[in-house]
């Protein structure tokens, strides 16, 4: 009994011996606003439609719908026009319903031109659902003009 | 307080955990009753089982009070949402009133503190913390 | 008026409304609040009688145990007082209140017939010191005999509360 | 000026110190609460290798402000089916025996709201009173978790009251009076710590620690069971007269063990106020070091911890002080 | 100091008459076994009242109806301790605690 | 061992005869037909062979429905499947609820799911529907629910009863870990009775995958179990490749194994810190996310995201690992190893912890065959079953490894068996680093449309809480015509109101923490 109670005490105080030990060991915060984790390149936030390693001024999409049609939740609209005096498509708008977005890669994986990637955007927040329908087209060609 | 339903129920008590600590903006203590909530944050799907009572909580909290939409399912039903679907909501803001989303399935915990501060903004209309770097 | 008087007056009313609501609410968790009401104006009235020792233990021993204990009963049997139904029938009403009034006015009339000469101003002070040396040298006998009775019924409560656990 | 000489003049010096000295405690029950809330944070931020409140000015400091504010802005949300009168008495309630306790405790050799000389019997008499407003709070919810949470706190505060009186009597007895002042007074040949009542300051702690529902023993607000206990139901500003109570109560038996024990005010150098500061802080450090290393005990556990472990040990305790000091 | 209200030895006489009284009453009227042991207390207090008071008036110098006071506590105490015991008792077995009912229940 | 139950079923039941199946292709050894009027003589049969019944669901084929049973032992590998035949317009089976507990459940949810009554079955209300529910989910047709059966599904309402002082657990208590309801009849502080009431975040992935082709049904399988999310994804990508007869070269093999053995530690921390939570002690649960964060960050450099990673793909993976891989993996192991003192010190030896945990929730070894439960909580009970071993799927054969097993079954033995499971892991992670082949990481030659052929599979592994199956049944087209998961959680959780029986609240709540429960993959 006696035993129990001095096992038990000692038990409690090497607890104590933990945490205290926490007290006084340097805190492991990030502090967000104020300074960012490393987001890896390979992070997946939402996509973003890539330049063409040839032209920079353009994306390589072809508007084949590959990524509408396989997209599992439907989130993505690719609406293409011909523009006069050219072959194939250009791409006009890229709709992503990010809201619906489950990140799983598919549209980057069958893409036959690899004209979708990944962006680090990792903190997105507003005040209206609407900000996360993003057209890519748009998104694009600020990127570029930065 | 917490409303944790689903996959980003993890993320938001990452948010809390040491490496975020969403308690230096103050914003720790995750009360597990309504009544001592100024925050609802609905993380997960809703299931229409589930809904009477997210709108029961929703009335049992006092006024001011504020609604996050955290993660994809939260906002619009996320992959969830497909025709001839029969057992969610798709969007907690058909149900209350939301005042921030927080999109990504799930959302890192920036993000969620992301949301705090867009809050904050709302509130008080202007953002007291720096806007870090946007990556694209 | 002085000050004393008000505070007096006030403890008075305070009690005798707790004692009021004891007796006339209809649901027993207020009878006993009315209770604790009376217990606190009547340490109250210990103070202004000069005995702080004793208003001291009235609150520790009748509030902070006694009350306690009673409130502890009510929650253990739950629920069943949940609905605030406490009057009888009306002819138990009447016969309590003529019971009271009977007493009342009987002692009423013995209190004032009563000559109470020896009514003196008080000058010695007793301390708590006078109370516990009384204790062990006059009422030695009564005091161990009160502490045998409170042992008696603490095992008889243990035992009670063993029998009603076999019992399940 | 003159009016309020004239007004000290009417109500008799003494009720005027008294007043006065209500007016002060209540300021100190405030700003003392809301300090300990910021301390509770920040030391359970850095026991977890987090930061804690830092945003909310410098090192988080106006944070608890702040939120007293935004609880004074809360709407006051009443219950529909709650017992109304109940309802509204119990935080009003549960600031009545901590009032009371801070009248007789002596922050300084002078500094006393007033000595009384049944000092001891006023602090116990009232902290058992504490778990009356608890009791009041979970009846009057309406809510069957509230209502769990009063019985087991009521269950836990007969059981660690006796302890608690055990273990403070070998003082009383060694200090030879019951005025607070006194036994401080008492002290300067040495603590009662380290003069043969260290088991006592050991169970008193461990007793106190329960008596505020602190953490191992918080079991009438036990969040993962009874999601919050018996003020489950409250909300805004009656909350926070709940959360101020407790973080008082915390203040309050840290003072009566720094009294009791650890000789009060005295101290070398500094002023007594600061040393009176200095060692409830830190046994308030010590409980808050608790609740943030232990997990929480069983309903039953606690209940015979007490009375197979502390009581006896606390009535052994006092049978040994009282023949030794007879011999 | 005789202007003073309190410093009437009536008065107290007369409140724990009062209080003696109320208890009276509701240990007739009341249905349940706790809200009579309730009243019980109401007339315990008065009676401690009574002893308090007229040995602060009638023998000032003497501490009898104080120790008296407390001898009435602690049976108060007792007798609460015995009676909650047995009331829970009662309301294991019958799920009532309700005075007149328990006659029926009894077979 | 096959053979054997083969032939002494054939003595038990002349008239039926089991056939053989080839195991690496089906995933089961023995199929047997059995019919409605003989179905409870074979599961009794089992239960006295000492197989559990593992699986239990139904698969709608429009002119019939069926019944699927799996039985499986804990001792040898020999896995059975058992199809009784119902008419669809009035489908009915007698209940085997008696036999199994766990069948209580499953006969529940085949209820509301398909209509299918289960004669003899004393509880059959909702489950995991809602009463707004106009249909019979998961029918191919559209079945509506009719009058009568929606009666008696609704039949439970606790709240209506007067008699009692019931509790709600949930479905938003702090404790359930997310949103399970437990509907309490109290006695003071003592359990009456438990009983879960599920659904609350039920989210049709089953539904889905009839919706879904292979490829895009790949996210949900990390939905499901958000805190295992790369078993559940392993589970569901080696089963449509054992199906399509897809070969993951050996290098793939090797990281899925890694990275698998990562996040059961990462879901075990998680586990452990909401444990000790539950139990009140809330300072572990951040020291356990901050080694956790460890784990997220260095998969998040090889997967991209941080909890719900869909990494492994049909024949592979999404990518290969990231260079810094196999070194943050190596520090990682040496961090970890170096905190068990430290959580020993402060949860495991803490006498607080010791009594709240020890001989609460006790599991005798009647618990497994009869709920079939798996996991950390049969292991605990002190049966060494293990799916990584019993039947190894990616590269566990290659590897030894001990299996920790308790000896009472109660929360301490779960408590530990688990805290032993990530030190094994860690053990298995450098094992695995050390043969880890270069090569190609995704096989050549994937059709973009997966078209299985037709058959139906059954595949198991060990995810972090258990022994987690995948059943497909598959007609040839790019859509799974029925996706079955049978989730660890699930069958764990079942015994959680025979053990709640008559215990203190805290106890019960110590006992729910200790399942480690992932609703989500309970509802699905």
């Amino acid at each position: 009994m006696v035993k129990d109670v001095i096992i038990g005490a000692i038990s409690l105080i090497k607890g104590m011996g933990v945490t205290i030990k926490a007290f006084f060991s340097p805190v492991v915060t990030v502090q967000y606003p104020r300074e960012t984790i490393n987001i890896t390149p390979r992070f997946r936030g939402h996509t973003k439609l890539v330049a063409d390693p040839e032209d920079p001024e353009k994306t390589s999409c072809i508007v084949c719908g590959m990524c509408e049609r396989n997209c599992p939740s439907n989130s993505i609209k690719v609406e293409g026009e011909k523009k006069e005096g050219e072959k194939k498509k250009t791409l006009k708008r890229y709709i992503l319903n990010f809201t619906t977005c489950s990140h799983c890669g598919l549209c980057v994986e069958t893409c036959p031109v690899d004209a979708l990637a990944f962006s680090a955007d990792y903190n997105p927040a507003d005040f209206k659902k609407e900000t996360f329908y993003y057209d890519l087209m748009l998104e694009f060609e600020k990127r570029k003009k930065r | 307080m917490t409303f944790g339903l689903a996959c980003c129920a993890i993320e938001m008590m990452a948010g809390a955990m040491a490496r975020f600590d969403i308690a230096r903006f103050g914003a720790e203590v995750f009360r597990p009753s309504p009544r001592q909530a100024d925050l609802m944050i609905v993380n997960g799907t809703v299931t229409k089982k589930m809904a009477p009572t997210v709108v029961t909580l929703y009335e049992q909290m006092p006024s001011p009070k504020w609604v996050i939409a955290m993660g994809n399912c939260a906002i619009s039903g996320g992959p969830f949402a497909f025709k001839g679907q029969y057992n969610i909501i798709e969007g907690i803001d058909k149900l209350i009133p939301v005042d921030v989303y927080v999109p990504g399935c799930p959302p890192r915990p920036e993000a969620l503190l992301e949301g705090l501060m867009k809050l904050e903004e709302k509130i008080t209309g202007t953002r007291r913390f720096p806007v870090p770097e946007q990556r694209w | 008026m002085h000050l004393a008087d008000v505070v007096f007056i006030i403890i008075l009313l305070i009690t005798m409304a707790g004692a009021l609501i004891t007796v006339l609410s209809g649901s027993i968790i207020y009878a006993l609040m009315g209770l604790i009401a009376t217990m606190f104006g009547i340490a109250g009235m210990y103070v202004y009688l000069n005995a702080p020792f004793i208003a001291m233990m009235q609150i520790l021993i009748y509030v902070g145990a006694i009350s306690i204990l009673i409130a502890f009963a009510i929650m253990l049997a739950g629920p069943m007082f949940k609905r605030p139904k406490e009057w009888t029938k009306p002819v138990k009403f009447i016969s309590g209140a003529i019971a009271a009034i009977v007493s009342f006015v009987l002692f009423f009339t013995v209190v004032m017939r009563t000559e109470w000469s020896g009514i003196k101003a008080a000058e010695a002070n007793m301390t708590t010191k006078d109370i516990g040396r009384a204790l062990f040298d006059r009422f030695m006998l009564p005091f161990e005999l009160i502490s045998l009775l409170i042992v008696v019924s603490i095992i008889g409560a243990i035992m009670l509360a063993l029998y009603s656990r076999k019992e399940k | 000026m003159c009016d309020l000489a004239a007004i000290i003049n009417i109500i008799g010096k003494e009720t005027a110190r008294l007043i006065l000295g209500l007016i002060g405690v209540l300021i100190v029950v405030v700003v003392n609460a809301l300090v300990l809330t910021w301390v509770e944070r920040k030391v359970s931020g850095h026991m977890q290798k987090r930061i804690g409140p830092k945003e909310v000015g410098p090192y988080g400091l106006i944070q608890p402000f702040a939120d007293g504010l935004k609880l004074l802005g809360k709407e006051l949300l009443t219950p529909a089916n709650v017992d109304k009168p109940l309802y509204y008495l119990a935080p009003v309630i549960v600031f009545i025996p901590v009032l009371v306790s801070f009248i007789v405790i002596p922050f300084d050799g002078f500094l006393q709201v007033k000595d009384i000389n049944v000092g001891i019997l006023v602090i116990l008499a009232f902290s058992s009173l504490s778990v009356l407003s608890i009791l009041i709070a979970g009846w009057g919810s309406n809510n069957k978790y509230s209502l769990i949470g009063a019985t087991r706190s009521v269950a836990q505060n007969i059981a660690y009251e006796i302890p608690l009186l055990l273990s403070l009597l070998p003082v009383a007895f060694m200090a030879n009076s019951l005025s607070l002042r006194d036994i401080v007074e008492v002290q300067r040949q040495g603590w009662f710590v380290w003069r043969w009542q260290f088991f006592a300051f050991l169970i008193y702690f461990i007793a106190a620690t329960a008596e505020t529902n602190r953490t191992p023993f918080d079991l009438p607000e036990a969040e993962s069971e009874l999601v919050a206990g018996f003020h489950t139901e409250y909300s805004g500003m009656r909350f926070a007269l709940f959360f101020l109570a407790e973080y008082t109560n915390i203040f309050i038996a840290s003072a009566i063990a720094t009294t009791f024990f650890l000789g009060g005010y005295l101290g070398p150098v500094l002023p007594g106020i600061v040393w009176f500061f200095i060692k409830t802080y830190f046994l308030v450090f010590v409980i808050m070091w608790f609740r943030w290393t232990f997990p929480r005990v069983r309903f039953d556990q606690l209940l015979n911890f007490s009375w197979k472990i502390l009581i006896p040990v606390a009535f052994a305790n006092l049978i040994l002080t009282g023949g030794i000091l007879k011999l | 100091m005789t202007g003073y209200i309190f410093n009437n030895l009536h008065i107290y006489l007369f409140l724990a008459l009062f209080l003696m009284c109320c208890g009276i009453l509701g240990i007739v009227y009341r249905r349940t076994l706790i809200a009579m042991l309730i009243c019980v207390e109401l007339i315990m207090n008065g009676a401690g009242l009574n002893f308090v008071a007229i040995n602060r008036f009638l023998y000032p110098d003497r501490v009898n109806g104080q120790v008296f006071t407390l001898f009435i506590m602690g049976i108060a105490a007792a007798e609460t301790a015995i009676a909650l015991a047995i009331i829970i008792l009662i309301f294991r077995r019958f799920k009532n605690i309700e005075g007149d009912r328990l006659k029926e229940m009894k077979d | 061992m096959v053979r054997e139950i083969s032939d002494r079923f054939k003595e038990k039941f002349p008239s039926i005869e089991p056939k053989e199946i080839p195991y690496e292709q089906r995933g089961y050894h023995l199929f047997i037909e059995a019919e409605k009027n003989n179905i409870v003589d074979i599961a009794g049969f089992f239960r006295n062979e000492g197989f559990y019944l593992a699986d239990l669901c139904c698969v709608d084929y429009v002119d019939y429905l069926e019944l699927v049973y799996f039985f499986n032992n804990h001792n040898k590998l020999c896995r059975i499947k058992v199809t009784v035949k119902t008419d669809p317009d009035k489908p009915s089976a007698p209940t085997i609820s008696h036999i199994y507990n766990m069948a209580h459940w499953y006969e529940r949810e085949i209820h509301e799911f398909f209509g299918v009554f289960f004669e003899g079955h004393p509880f059959m209300v909702y489950l995991f529907l809602h009463d707004g529910i106009d249909h019979y989910p998961l029918r191919k047709k559209n079945v509506p629910v009719p009058e009568w059966d929606r009666q008696i599904l609704n039949s439970f309402r606790p709240e209506e009863q007067e008699d009692g002082f019931f509790l709600n657990l949930g479905p938003q208590h702090p404790s359930t870990h997310g949103v399970l309801r437990v509907v309490v009849k109290m006695n003071g502080e003592y359990m009456l009775s438990a009983e879960p009431v599920l659904g609350y975040l039920h989210r049709m992935h089953e539904k889905m995958a009839e919706n879904r082709t292979y490829q895009q049904f790949l996210p949900n399988a990390a939905r499901m179990d958000y805190l295992g999310a790369l078993n559940f994804n392993l589970g569901y990508v080696a089963t449509v490749e054992k199906l399509c007869g897809i070969e993951a070269p050996e290098r793939a093999q090797y990281i899925r194994t890694i990275t698998c053995e990562l996040n059961r530690i990462s879901s075990h921390l998680l586990w452990f810190g909401a444990f000790v939570a539950d139990l009140g002690g809330l300072t572990p649960f951040l020291y356990t996310f901050d080694d956790r964060e460890n784990i997220l960050d260095i998969l998040e450099a090889t997967a991209g995201s941080r909890l719900t990673y869909s990494y492994f793909r049909f024949g592979g993976l999404y990518n290969d690992l990231d260079e810094n891989f196999v070194d943050a993996v190596k520090q990682f192991i040496t961090r970890l190893r170096s905190r068990f003192s430290m959580y020993e010190n402060l949860v495991t030896g803490n006498v607080i912890f010791i009594n709240r945990v020890k001989n609460i929730g006790v599991m005798d070894k009647g618990y497994p065959i009869r709920y079939g439960c798996s996991g950390p909580v049969i292991r605990s009970t002190g049966i060494p079953f293990d799916i990584r071993r019993h039947e190894p799927y990616a590269v566990y054969d290659r590897i030894d490894f001990r299996i920790p097993t308790g000896t009472t079954g109660d929360n301490m033995d779960r408590y530990l068996v688990r805290i032993q499971e990530m030190e094994i892991s860690l053990d298995i992670i450098e094992k695995a680093l050390k043969d880890l082949p270069a090569g190609p990481y995704k096989a050549e030659k994937i059709p973009k449309k997966l078209k299985p052929p037709k058959g139906d599979i059954y595949h198991t592994i060990e995810s972090p809480r258990g022994e987690l199956g995948v059943y497909i049944v598959s007609d040839e087209s790019d859509v799974p015509y029925r996706m079955r998961w049978r989730v660890p959680s699930y069958s764990n959780l079942m015994t959680f109101p025979e053990l709640a029986r008559g215990s203190l609240i805290a106890d019960a709540i110590a006992t729910l923490g200790s399942y480690d429960l992932v609703i989500p993959e309970i509802d699905r």
